[in-house]
């Protein structure tokens, strides 16, 4: 697992690589909320789409992130063009709330 | 073609074997020559149990042993996940989508929904204090098998 | 860096078993890191031992059970292979570079050798009609380990 | 395991890709054998460039090819570039009877 973290405006936009599971989630959370709270931030964008493996894990680390950016008034958008991490977006029921763009250029201007 | 074939592996309950646990299972059922569609199914599920035996059975004690098996006869894998954890009180319960005993964790609940989802059979079975067992079976649609 | 870490793997002395010891093996000790060299030289040993178990121990009966263990402290490795197969009669002969008991089968007699040249030491022991347990260790150079 | 085979003068070239170990090479084994005994070749190639794994398997296959060429009076070189596969090679003491090329041209042209 790998992960990059930058800062745009009043967004956090993370680009998560390789296999988010129980073990890599932990650490990419403390790292993803730090930043978020230490920078004031309001909204958020998480691009999957280098991402070749994710299991419930991901979606109870999507759900966090979503509700900490609710709390804030804020926002939380994904990026996703894979297949098989789609299908366990719309299995979670998370589709229903938080939008999927094809690029991050797109999750931000909206 | 193989037409019947078994591995068994156990590791400690340690969140670095979740990977190490989807890779053996992997490499055991390629040698189905499943599609990438359902090596993925079987690798989510097998993450999805794993984790549950170490952050719920064993409750992030690293001391536990947590078993793999898997079997594999024509174009079927049956999976067996094993702790001797704590067990699960009602799996009734557990089952039930969205439902987790450890919401704190951020845990989404969706452990047995996925397994449920991605492989064909799910059958857990549990006793207090002693452990948990998952078997789930599923059947390469992608592989023909000529008896 | 993995501390500490076990895993062990039972499955069926079949020929395609081979290839998947070597990945199980290699996914477990990437954990620590190590140099490709370092990863080839324990996937080799295990290939030998492994055959040998399949070959030797069993005579190509597919119905046996070859164990590996692997365990992990600090930057250390220790993998044991074992069979409950046929066992060695001369353990110093059979160790003996070029020395084979199966010639026509175009083996080299070159299996100990690679595992005692690969690795950092070599434990062989076996009894007759009971099996072979084959204990090798290595200590990776690559990786720096703070106690 | 892949491996395809090319006849050429009297020379059978052997492309080896993969991983040979001892349940490999029993395949390779027959039909590089077949091969060679139906056409009534001479000299053999083996061209190990593209494995990325041997153990000493391919040793025995390697040294029953070469009892085979010089039964006939043929010989037998191997095209390896590859340092893994050279140290197997060179521990085994094979490389005191059998040359070894960077290429199959040069493994050829001797
Ligand atoms: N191996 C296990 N040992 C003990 N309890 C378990 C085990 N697996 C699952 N459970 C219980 O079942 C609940 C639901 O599991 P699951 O659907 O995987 O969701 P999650 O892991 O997100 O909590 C868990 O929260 C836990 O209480
Ligand atoms: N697990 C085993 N069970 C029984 N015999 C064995 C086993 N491993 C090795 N041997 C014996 O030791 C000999 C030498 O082994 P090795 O050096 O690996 O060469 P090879 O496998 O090419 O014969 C074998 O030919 C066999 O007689």
């Amino acid at each position: 697992m790998r992960f990059s973290m930058d800062i745009e405006k009043n967004y956090l936009i993370v680009k998560l690589e390789g296999e988010l599971d129980h073990h890599t989630s932990e650490e990419v959370r403390k790292q993803i909320d730090t930043l978020y709270y230490d920078n004031n931030l309001l909204n958020m964008v998480l691009d999957l789409r280098k991402l070749n493996f994710m299991d419930s894990s991901g979606i109870g680390l999507i759900m966090g992130r979503y509700k900490n950016c609710k709390e804030r008034g804020g926002n939380i958008a994904l990026v996703s063009t894979n297949s098989t991490i789609d299908r366990i977006l719309k299995m979670s029921g998370l589709l229903k709330i938080i939008n999927v763009y094809p690029s991050i250029e797109e999750a931000i201007n909206v | 073609m193989v037409e019947k074939n078994y591995m068994k592996v156990e590791f400690l309950s340690k969140s670095t074997n979740e990977s190490f646990a989807r890779v053996v299972v992997a490499a055991f059922a390629s040698q189905l020559d499943p599609t990438i569609e359902e090596l993925s199914d079987i690798k989510t599920a097998v993450s999805e149990a794993v984790t549950n035996a170490i952050i719920h059975g064993y409750e992030y004690n690293n001391d536990g042993i947590v078993i793999v098996e898997a079997t594999i006869e024509g174009n079927r894998i049956e999976i067996i996940v094993e702790d001797k954890g704590k067990g699960i009180p009602d799996i009734k319960k557990a089952m039930e989508p969205f439902y987790t005993s450890k919401p704190d964790l951020e845990r989404s609940g969706m452990g047995f929904t996925v397994m449920e989802t991605f492989m064909d059979e799910l059958i857990v079975e549990s006793q207090l204090g002693k452990g948990t067992r998952v078997k789930m079976t599923k059947v390469f649609n992608s592989v023909v098998y000529k008896e």
